[in-house]
């Protein structure tokens, strides 16, 4: 057992899949020397040398474009998106063809390749509208594309290996705010995290209340908050975005007869939007009251004065008093 | 007159180092691409396919620069013209009119993309989409994996010379520099995309002066010129093997038909400007080099042509006969299945 | 009035909006001469000359990032992007810069630009993965955006009319599918119709199904086939998708108690999961059934091949089914 | 020796038109945008802000440049480390200081984007954002406007080395290219993109030479020399004026701090690299060359430094006390107001 932040969790498993496979190469802007703007890939070009590490020209269709070029010739790929934000200039090659290789080619050629990306906001970011997007829902819309987001030490470390090792396109997205907060003891032995499967981190019996990332955070604060007040909240951690694991959101439904969503992302077709659809269309007989959604905004991303950015975020307030309403419905 | 013309001629593909066989499969591979493209056209004008885009005007190009790689080894990430190139590189008529037919054994995609979006695994063709310019960086990604891994494998890539005003060109023609990748770097300039004239698609006359700010040579060649564009080829290919890095190859050359079967051309391009193509088709040129070389005559014409013809009708009736994909297997291949 | 074809009416919308205003102009890739693949500019070229009918190169980051600037120095641009699916390469010029320069100059600086997309496929479309897909949704989830997507010949005038005099960016959704399949009488006179309202297609009182775009068609045709049967389908043509009209859409909720969503594009994540949450979060209480989805399969768009496309695609039959399904619920 | 110097400098700004209050009110330019970033730093590691970017060892250039436009009259389309190019196109230090502060009246962004994202409507500064080379392209436009509207105004924009790596640039240089716009292209080469050395960025020593390739001039100074940079920018303009076209323009300049308050480059910048940059100081060499030249003496130094550090300190003041945005204006300006 050793004990790890969400960043060392992220680094220690890039570092045993390259030492691991020889295929495995990291690409990004920053990611040599400097070992990535939050360190993730830290010490790896000393180690595993400027061909591995390949710190790439500022370019971000370049970083995908490449990568898949890459996977196709025999190179397991990590591609490190600084930011989130700056996934933007790659839409065309993620989408149009990361995405498609594999259904276009009638399932001749593969794309296993991984996208880290920092993403999320909050007071504390400071990253103003351009260090701190949600691009979760964007991606998740994109078939052949898998969207994994873990809260927990563990998963960071397990999903992260089961991303590099899958034969298809993975964006893998860290929230900024979950780097550094929390400590957690991880096996040493090898394990890995498979992507797809939700996790309930509460049990309970009042509500459902779904969340991912750091929005599990305050999502699991509020819900101890309430429980003092007899509302027993259930929290699932949906994880893998996509696949979603709908047997799972669906279990607990019918289990509690009422759910809510919360999401730090835009709140009008977010993907608290997706879940809630698949409930009102696939549980309605077992609901006893309004899908709720506690979102993000409809601005452009998180501004950056903090007067702004706290009020642009779903907080532990807003979320416990969304419960309330859901409990009294 | 004609006898020294051939005296010049013959110096020129023996100088290259190919021989009469060399030079009849070249243009066998001319004639085919050709002959196939153009029954593609009658098939799609009698309303047995929906559409086609192809290639004719642009097959002395490929085929002249795809004659310099080993077509085993080496990789190819084409473009919706490169028909000829993927020829050479060892797809048959039959696999080329199954995409054009769109059956379920299609193996550029089973029919799931339009015709002309080339792939084939076993042949080290990449699959191709729609979106131009994005293959460049796949391409030169394929290049990288091949330098660090060691293979000695080379990459061609092609574009047309509009698709270089997207920014996914530059940033794989910067990273091809920067990483000195064994990578050759086609760019077929037709004067055209689809209306719009090069005038006002770039400042300069040619794509390759480009290559210069990015750290490596650019030539430009007639296309028309089969073997001048093997010999840029062949040079392309000695630096890419030699660790020379990336050659940007800018061939000249002519859009034969309308920019695909949804276009009508003649509402932007003077007649005479179509005419002017004409003049300068590729096939047309290099048989008369090769009879003027004495290397093409009467009984091997007629010979390579019924050989084509059989091919092209054998091809033809084979795919048409093929079952269209099943719709049962529309949502399979989204991710691997194992 | 005159009789005129959907391509007709947005080919006119733009031609007296440059007749009226010299600031507005056209760009995009063959727009000029040829007068677009689909013949919406055509004559302007001749008219009002090389400037104003730009050819551009062939780079779509280029026709929207340079839009942008042009609005900002006094033009008002109507940027062509030839087929929706090449709006990719894009991405970030429309999401990080004009659906931000206001919000982000704190209204100092304002975006008014038309962005007209051919979108959708179909069988009859034979556009494969890359000249089919729909963008709408992954579009309307960006604040700052306006989406809209006519459906009658007289709303593709109105609503092209007031796109351009629209102060903030429009992504003016077009199905190829309409261009040529209708035909409808027009008002001569000058008319707008405005960005916003939804509009009821079918007055009915069993259920309400929810469509735009070509889909409407569809959707209408299956409510006559299933009135036959006594099920009396009310049909809301959504016109605009962001900013959406949900008092509409509740109000049209409350009175029949029962919803479905009608959409082309992949179904996780796509706009139909945003109108059944909004239903599912605001009209839960007058719910008698779930809230139904239709939709394109979760594959990458529409795949060339007759069999394959009529298998991905909603159709008059799957539609009728699930509003018989939720008839009888 | 210091006479020749002399003399030969003397020459220099008198043959680019420039007389001594001119060169005077470069230089107090120069050393207020330094101020101004200096403090900032400060502000920032003492805990009064979050964050910091800034432009020291890019206000030479900048300068120099920004001296040649009519300020009134033409646009400046600026990036992150624009802050010097700011102030010279009307930026006050209270609305620079405003910003760093992200308070309501921030003239950039009311405080809604991180410090250094200029913008300012009177002074025709368009809005900056994070994702670089988008500036590009917003710059062309606004100069394709500019053309087409006869409005006779010049467009400056700029960006650091690495981002000429994006597709937006190439796209933008291509366009500017194509329609000869009145659009000055700088490109501020401080070597580095963050941590990115130029020899992985790109095939060549000088992004300059790329400009060839889009049909028009590009040209290398060196930005620790104002008047070099003022007389590449004179020319550039009267190119621009004269509808001859765009101009690139390539300033060397060095970078003094870390990337930003969020980077340590100790981690990646050998000592020596960073004692070097020290040394291209383009305060310090218009400083020498100003007292060199007799127009800078002690009395002169001593008040503009005064006026400076009053100047600062009032803006610094003043901004911190300003109110920070109102929580219930967060969703407003996501659409016109009216
Ligand atoms: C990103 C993108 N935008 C637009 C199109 C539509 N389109 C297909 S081919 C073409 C013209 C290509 O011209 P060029 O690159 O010169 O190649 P050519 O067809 O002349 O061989 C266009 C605009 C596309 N396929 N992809
Ligand atoms: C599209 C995008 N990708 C990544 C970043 C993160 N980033 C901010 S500045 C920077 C380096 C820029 O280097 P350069 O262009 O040389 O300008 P400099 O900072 O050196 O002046 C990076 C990678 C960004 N802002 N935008
Ligand atoms: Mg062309
Ligand atoms: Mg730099």
């Amino acid at each position: 057992m050793a004990e790890l932040r969400y960043l060392d969790a992220i680094r220690l498993a890039m570092y045993e899949e390259m030492r691991r496979d020889e295929r495995v190469v990291v690409l990004g802007e920053d990611v040599g020397i400097k070992g990535g703007v939050f360190g993730a890939t830290d010490g790896f070009y000393a180690e595993f040398g400027e061909a591995r590490v390949l710190d790439t020209p500022l370019a971000e269709s370049l970083i995908v474009g490449t990568a898949i070029g890459m996977a196709a010739n025999g190179l397991v790929p990590i591609a490190e998106i600084q930011f989130a934000d700056f996934i933007h200039p790659a839409f065309n090659q993620v989408v149009s063809e990361a995405a498609r290789i594999r259904y276009r080619s009638n399932g001749a050629f593969g794309c296993p390749i991984t996208i880290r990306a920092p993403y999320g906001g909050g007071v504390e970011v400071h990253g103003g509208l351009y260090h701190s997007q949600s691009i979760e829902a964007t991606f998740a819309h994109v078939p052949g594309l898998k969207v994994v987001t873990p809260y927990t030490v563990y998963d960071a470390k397990g999903l992260l290996k089961s991303a590099i090792r899958d034969p298809d396109p993975v964006l893998f997205l860290e929230h900024k705010r979950l780097y550094r907060a929390i400590r957690e003891d991880v096996p040493d032995d090898e394990y890995l995290v498979p992507i797809g499967p939700a996790a309930v981190r509460r049990p309970g019996s009042t509500l459902t209340a779904f969340a991912y990332g750091q929005m599990l955070h305050e999502t699991l604060r509020a819900a101890e908050r309430v429980a003092a007040e007899g509302i027993d909240v259930e929290v699932v951690d949906l994880r893998t975005l996509k696949p979603l694991d709908t047997e799972t959101i669906l279990g607990s439904v019918r289990k509690t007869s009422k759910a809510m969503i919360v999401y730090e992302d835009n709140r009008f077709l977010g993907f608290g939007a997706e879940v809630a659809a698949i409930i009102a269309e696939e549980a309605f007989d077992a609901l006893d009251g309004p899908v709720l959604r506690v979102a993000g905004l409809d601005v452009p991303a998180v501004p950056y004065a903090d007067t702004l950015a706290a009020a642009f975020m779903p907080t532990v307030d807003r979320i416990a008093e969304t419960m309330r309403r859901l409990a009294a419905y | 007159m004609a006898v020294h013309k051939t005296r010049v001629h013959l110096a020129r593909h023996e100088a290259l180092g190919l021989d009469t066989g060399d030079l009849l499969e070249m243009y066998y591979y001319l004639a085919l691409a050709r002959a196939i493209d153009e029954r593609m056209w009658v098939l799609q004008r009698a309303g047995l396919v929906p559409f086609v885009i192809s290639g004719q005007g642009h097959e002395g190009a490929q085929v002249g620069v795809m004659w310099a790689i080993d077509r085993e080894r080496d990789w190819l990430v084409p473009f919706y013209r490169s028909l000829a190139a993927c020829l050479v590189k060892g797809m048959t008529p039959r696999d080329l009119m199954l995409g054009l037919f769109s059956r379920a054994n299609d193996p550029s995609s089973g029919g799931r993309q339009m015709p002309a979006h080339w792939a084939h695994n076993a042949h080290k063709i990449f699959t191709t989409s729609s979106p131009v310019a994005t293959q460049y960086l796949h391409a030169v990604g394929v290049a990288y994996a091949a330098k660090l891994r060691g293979t000695g494998e080379v990459v061609v890539t092609s574009i047309g010379e509009g698709s270089t005003s997207q920014g996914d060109w530059h940033e794989a023609m910067n990273f091809a520099g920067i990483h000195r990748l064994p990578v050759i770097l086609m760019v077929e300039n037709n004067r055209y995309a689809i209306s719009v004239p090069t005038r006002l698609q770039m400042g300069v006359p040619d794509v390759a002066v480009r290559a210069e700010g990015y750290g490596f040579p650019g030539i430009v060649v007639d296309g028309s010129d089969v073997l001048a564009c093997y010999e840029a080829g062949c040079e392309a290919v000695r630096r890419a093997r030699a660790d020379e890095g990336p050659t940007l190859i800018e061939c000249k050359v002519e859009r034969l038909t309308a920019h695909s079967s949804e276009d009508r051309q003649e509402k932007y391009r003077p007649t005479s400007d179509i005419e002017a193509s004409r003049s300068k088709d590729p096939l047309v040129v290099f048989k008369h080099y090769l009879e003027h070389a004495g290397v093409l005559d009467e009984a091997r014409y007629t010979e390579i042509h019924a050989r084509i013809r059989a091919e092209v009708t054998d091809a033809t009736d084979y795919a048409e006969a093929q079952p269209m994909p099943d719709p049962s297997t529309v949502a399979r291949h989204v991710f691997f299945e194992g």
